[in-house]
């Protein structure tokens, strides 16, 4: 039988359930299952109710699930939360005091077996042993995870944490639960563990990114934390800014020297950006911008996911340009997309925004292809100057609007560039002709840049009914398809991961011939808005989760059977 | 050998007959020349303003780049070539108004960059507001019953935060103000040069002849320039007297120096590795 | 015959046309004629080719025309650059050493008789003078103009400026030029002299505005100029803002604390103030905001015209919340637009942003109308607290959306607020319901907002055709539907003025019935994109211009007529 | 009678347990309490962070604003209404980072307001990134090789920017630090406390322990604070030593008593007069 086990981990912030989903997650990638992971927490380093949730299958998995099959509770109100999530022969481990009725049940004391074996801090390492346990796991795969996994640390550490594996097992052992029976042979792991970040952060590099520059904000910094980190490995240099002005403002500083680099914030750090955007834009120097969506509007819900910026992303920014906005379907995407993105915005230009958001860039999962450079994203060299440098204008106007590009102090040919409207040699310029010339030279790049856009992700798209949905909600909207089409309902996607510009076909005559209902994490629809502008197709209904919580499969399903009639 | 005619540009200079500015276009030729810069050679960052329009009225690499933003630009510049000679041209209310947060933090990240402020204790391009450094009492269409915001003392501040060369300039006073640019470019850090520039359309108070007469260069003062209490108190001086020269420097690592990933060289001259890219990634496919 | 006579007059940045300009425009007024002048400077201090163009009327006027009658070049280069829009019978007024062939032409030395007159400043004073004798003004009249205009000054300068004029109608009685014969009775003038930032400053004393915060920003300032000025007369306090992020947030903090607050900014400025409105959006602070237009991206052309902005406006700030965008018509409409714009901040709690531009607000015209304040936007004063103040929940859920607003310190009841999504008493919270039930809680306004809003100008509107506009465009559309009409094509218009919330009738109705054509000073027609989105309809075709200038009637009208083959 | 009970909040409690906030927020109470402020007559401003949290966690007005705009909010809830008594609570990376440049021209501007700096040395909220006043070499997941950014000496900025009210209080010293808060609202215009505050989980450097060995009441230095060089000497100070007390106290008139616009009254109180305004415009359509 396929494998398909949901378990989920609640407890406070600062209580490190994170170890314990890195033991289960490490674990299951050695014993050759996939699995896919999100995090829960708000917005605060202590207390509160935070959790992980793992699934665990043996085929890849794109989505969490919503059924819960083993539930830990660290905190004491995890159980009580979400007990209604629970599956119904789903198993409980909790603390000698909780009482989960109508549950199977195991209490164990976290914290004093943890105490037993040397340290309070390990009861995430009692907690993960039991549920591997549970699950069928053989301790000496499991003992050999929590030496990796500890091995940075001191010695004593490590050995408290074996102690508090061997409890956990043997409490699971003393009680008469019957678990799963999954095989766990350690074997060649199915693929490399990423997030999002990390996987923004890697392709960053596999495009030759050199300079990153930003400001704190969740739930970008971890994409600059990964980016720190291989910064250990390849020639890159990140710096915090004093804000994200600063930032944006360096960045274009970077590009315009000459190294890719790049910037990653979400909601009020990208609004502050959005006048540096302009900059780049008319200064027709390259510029990545990863926004990874929160919650707003203002301070919002800074720790959870929405998909609220995508008009605003496709607007920012004063008087009109052309722009890329790209949103990566998967964990895996964000590393291509990432590349893309820079090769994007060499070749045209013009500012490439990535849109992501807190679910994408902080699920972490087992992918299972092999990530590969994209050759076409390598950096170029500069191109040749001009023989007679006096007569380089870095905007001399061309057919296709872009003009070739050299970088300052690096060639006789004097690089000039402002952010007033310009002359071709890059001087402020009032006059009238020049500047509706320079206007259709910028705007002239678009037609060249739709092409460039990679198409809709499709499945079964001549169905009776599509799902018409965008960015990180892939996973989730897939697999609902999925469930929908086995429960014999006529349903496909359209799944958009090339957001602008966008080309007309094919998703004109696939939404105008069909019925589609479009699901976003929004409140307003505003994919469907953009879509009735630019393509003038209407859907006949919608399905929007603006909770902050990531899109629920349960959910899409069950609404999109209510509204087709299913 | 490079000349100052290298340094002319054909493009129409736009600042008012008579402004402080005329001062200060020739000081930065002067400098470049002695420097033996040629104009390919610089990269002039500016903001938006008069100032701000200067790297126009010069032959040479320049981004004329946002009001208040210019210090963020060449920070960046800077980060990925720290090879490039940069020059910063700002103004009283690019740098210390819109832009007064990266002032601060430039000053605390120690890049080596010239920053020459244009002081003309006004806002020029926008036709006449005050600025963080207007004097107290002057009157102006926004201002109109008198400036009561306290002055921004540009020195003092940048002492405060621990800038390691910290001077002030005069328009009108042209060879002392080349040297100075010198003095800074040769520095290695974050150097400022506040200059005293007379608008002559917008600020009737602080004319040409009323920096003339306040000006004194500290080398008249018998000011040791690596005192750094000294230099306060003629920083936070404005009145009767108006020090100028090299007020304070000091020598430190700057932030190149102490960056281990600049050590091997400016990011823009790193060489693309793929391999060492897929050996990283083949590592990650590994238990 | 109708009077319909345009003076335009050329000259350097400092010059001081601008006083050419006022001396004609106050004699027009004084005499009971009707104008609109246009100003067309450069983004500098001195030097440069600046003009001042007015149109005179002894019918209201809401357009400046293309066609020049009178022309003075007081620079040497504006008869070179504006010769081809002048009138077969135009006459040119220029410098001795000039030769305008082929035009009616009156040489005059006005440096040399200026300084005859005791200042060479006084140039301006006799061009004027010159102007106004060709027109048959009496000097007598423009005597008295002359004295008002310079009475603030000393008395030499009065006399000089005396001199000037007497040189300047002695020029013209030397020469056997014929003018225009117009009637020059001094009578009541026929209204009062306004530009937009006049108007809307004026306009927001009207609505109680107690507290202005800014950073000067061009085309902006102007409007805290004259906010500055009011000051004198009324209770308001205008501050000189750090930054524009500090102005916008300064406005929100006054606004917080009871007062109604203005802030005005463009391009640039308002792209730094997107986060801001955020916050006032989740804090359900009222904010009214101008966007005063110029052409970008980024720094652009920062003393020309545009319309830019819309869809940015539109979407600015990351998430969804409702918002007001307003785009008046008129320079008599900004005075009305801006109250209005205030009473719906206050009484919906949402931000308002008024869209003006260059154009609009630097136009100076006779205001025939008397503008009258609107009772509506008088400010009531604060609510009753409740009966038990620790009941006070600032967000409390209703039916409308609209929950009670008290102001800090101003009762027992305590105001708790914050940019983060919370709870009805105003604290943080991760909740989920409460999450969905802000989000549906503020976007609840938007059904009552629609109400409020105004349906678009029409004029003709059942015509073959209808051109559908928006904002300061209005005088020029309006005027080309006449002239299309006399040349006995069926053309109508629509013109929008309240942009958002957009209402669905009369819009949908007329744009599905009828042909229409858009015309917009932007290069992409984001309003089209918008009707689109909202309504699904097409335009036949549009009519951009985005070349930073005045929109052109002489321009709409041809091209109307060509594209629907008249 | 107001006591402390009357600012305690239902709300939960979010910092971690041991949080130098929790000397903070007693010194608060107290001080409001020894004012005899009821919490309706009191209006708390705050930014985004650990220190922005503040106003939840006791019971009175609040907003709680955008991360680095606390000042600017203020600055216009007191334009609208100079009768409130209004404190501010922010962090160090919210005060001098993002909102520096409100942090300068606030000291300028000089309304009647009370900054409160909960300064760890660390961006807590945020997880652990160097703010600028983290010390020199400090590791951190961003500065891996440790902060090479000169540290942020928010006390000499202050001074050297005229401001007439800068103090340093210590979060393990709630008495000081509640006589400070009281002696900072007394003070009619700008007043400055920075406040030393340990973040337990982030900041392993700068412990409780590592500030109590170092903190030195000025009281007991001989120092006089009404003596600009003294406390600029005073403010540059950290190692060692690091003074706390009111290192400079100085009087001046504040915006509002310079602004001619404020003197009949606070704007929110001036009646709306539509004859006034009636009569203007008529004047208007006159010649
Ligand atoms: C974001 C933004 N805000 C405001 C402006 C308008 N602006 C242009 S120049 C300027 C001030 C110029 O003053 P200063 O920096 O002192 O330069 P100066 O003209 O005096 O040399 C302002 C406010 C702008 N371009 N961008
Ligand atoms: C515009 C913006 N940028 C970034 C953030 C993310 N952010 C929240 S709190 C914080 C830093 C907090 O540090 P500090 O001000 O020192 O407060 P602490 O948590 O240490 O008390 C940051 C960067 C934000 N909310 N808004
Ligand atoms: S306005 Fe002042 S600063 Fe600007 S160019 Fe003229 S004189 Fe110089
Ligand atoms: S992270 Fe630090 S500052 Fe924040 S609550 Fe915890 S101990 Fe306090
Ligand atoms: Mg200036
Ligand atoms: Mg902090």
């Amino acid at each position: 039988m396929a494998v398909d086990i949901t378990v989920k981990i609640g407890g406070q912030a600062g209580q490190g359930i994170q170890t314990v989903g890195d033991l289960l997650c490490q674990t299951c990638r050695q014993a050759g299952y996939f699995f896919l992971a999100i995090n829960d927490y708000e917005s605060r380093v202590r207390g509160g109710h935070n959790f992980f949730q793992v699934r665990i299958s043996d085929t890849p998995v794109l989505a969490p699930a919503q059924e819960v099959d083993l539930l830990v509770d660290l905190d004491g109100v995890t159980y009580t939360q979400h007990a209604s999530e629970l599956n119904d022969d789903a198993i409980v481990l909790c603390m000698p005091e909780q009482n989960p009725a109508g549950h199977r049940t195991l209490h164990i004391d976290f914290t004093g077996l943890a105490k037993e074996a040397g340290n309070k801090a390990a009861q995430n390492t009692v907690a993960a042993a039991a549920c591997l346990a549970l699950l069928g796991a053989g301790k000496e795969l499991c003992s050999k995870v929590v030496s990796q996994l500890f091995g940075t640390e001191e010695e004593k550490i490590v050995t408290v944490n074996q102690k508090a594996l061997q409890a956990g097992f043997e409490r699971v052992a003393q009680s008469d639960l019957k678990g799963w029976n999954l095989t766990w042979k350690e074997q060649q792991p199915a693929g490399a563990l990423f997030d999002g970040a990390s996987a923004l952060a890697l392709g960053a590099v596999a495009a030759g990114c050199r300079v990153g520059a930003f400001y704190p904000m969740s739930p970008a910094t971890g994409i600059m934390t990964h980016l720190v980190q291989l910064a250990e490995h390849f020639p890159l240099v990140v710096e915090q800014a004093e804000d994200e002005i600063a930032a944006v403002n360096m960045v274009i500083g970077a590009n315009f020297a000459g190294c890719r680099a790049l910037t990653a914030t979400s909601g009020g750090g990208f609004s502050l950006m959005t006048e540096g955007i302009g900059l780049a834009a008319t200064t027709e120097t390259p510029l990545v911008l990863i926004n990874a969506q929160r919650p707003g509007p203002a301070t919002g819900l800074p720790t959870r996911t929405g998909q609220g910026d995508l008009l605003f992303t496709l607007h920012a920014s004063q008087d009109e340009f052309p722009r890329f906005v790209l949103a990566p379907a998967t964990v895996a995407d964000c590393f291509y997309t990432i590349q893309r993105a820079f090769y994007l915005a060499d070749t045209y230009q013009v500012p490439v925004m990535v849109l992501v958001d807190q679910y994408l860039v902080s699920t972490s999962m087992l992918v299972a292809e092999k990530l590969e450079i994209n050759p076409a994203a390598i950096p170029a060299s500069m191109p040749k100057p001009p023989a007679k440098p006096e007569t380089y204008a870095r905007f001399a106007f061309t057919e296709n609007g872009i003009s070739p590009r050299l970088f300052p102090c690096q060639s006789q040919a004097l690089v000039k560039a402002t952010g007033n409207e310009h002359t071709p040699d890059g001087h402020s310029s009032e006059n009238r002709e020049n500047r509706i010339a320079m206007v259709n030279k910028r705007l002239a790049k678009l037609p060249s840049m739709k092409q460039e856009q990679r198409p809709p992700l499709l499945h079964h798209e001549q169905a009776d009914w599509l799902l018409v949905s965008w960015g990180s909600s892939y996973g989730m909207v897939y697999e609902a398809v999925g469930k929908l089409r086995s429960q014999g309902l006529d349903v496909g996607l359209a799944h958009l991961v090339d957001i602008w510009p966008l080309p007309q076909e094919p998703l004109q005559s696939l939404l105008s011939g069909s019925k589609w209902i479009l699901v976003e994490q929004n409140a307003t629809g505003q994919l469907g808005w953009m879509l009735r502008a630019e393509l003038g197709v209407e859907p006949k209904s919608s399905i929007l989760q603006y909770d902050g919580r990531p899109l629920e499969v349960a959910r899409i399903v069950s609404e999109t059977a209510a509204k087709i009639g299913g | 050998m490079v000349t100052i005619n290298d340094y002319t540009s054909n493009y129409e200079n736009q600042w008012c007959p008579g402004c402080g500015n005329f001062g200060i276009l020739p000081a930065m030729k002067m400098a470049f020349v002695a420097q033996k810069l040629a104009p390919h050679e610089l990269l002039l960052v500016s903001g938006i303003g008069q100032a701000g329009k200067t790297p126009h009225f010069l032959e040479c690499n320049f981004i004329h780049a946002l009001h208040g933003r210019a210090l963020a630009v060449a920070s960046g510049a800077k980060l990925a070539n720290h090879n490039l000679n940069v020059v910063v041209n700002s103004g009283d209310g690019d740098c210390y108004g819109e832009g007064g947060n990266h002032f601060i933090h430039a000053i605390r990240r120690n890049l080596d960059l010239t920053l020459l402020v244009h002081n003309n204790q006004i806002y020029g391009l926008t036709k006449g507001q005050a600025s963080p450094t207007t004097d107290k009492d002057m009157t102006t269409s926004i201002q109109s019953h008198g400036v009561s915001n306290r002055p921004f003392r540009p020195l003092a501040v940048a002492l405060s935060l621990g800038a390691g060369f910290v001077a002030r300039g005069f328009a009108g006073q042209k060879e002392q103000l080349a040297e100075l640019i010198q003095a800074a470019m040769n520095y290695r850090g974050f150097s400022l040069i506040d200059i005293l520039q007379p608008c002559v359309t917008f600020n009737h108070l602080n004319t040409f002849a009323w920096y003339k007469q306040r000006v004194v260069d500290v080398a008249t003062l018998n000011h040791d320039a690596r005192d750094f209490q000294s230099a306060m108190q003629l920083a936070m001086e404005w009145g009767e007297r108006i020090p100028t020269g090299i007020l304070y420097q000091h020598e430190e690592d700057d932030f190149t120096a102490l960056n281990p990933w600049l050590q091997q060289g400016p990011m823009l001259q790193r060489e693309y590795n793929a391999n060492a890219i897929n050996d990283y990634i083949d590592d990650l496919y590994r238990i």
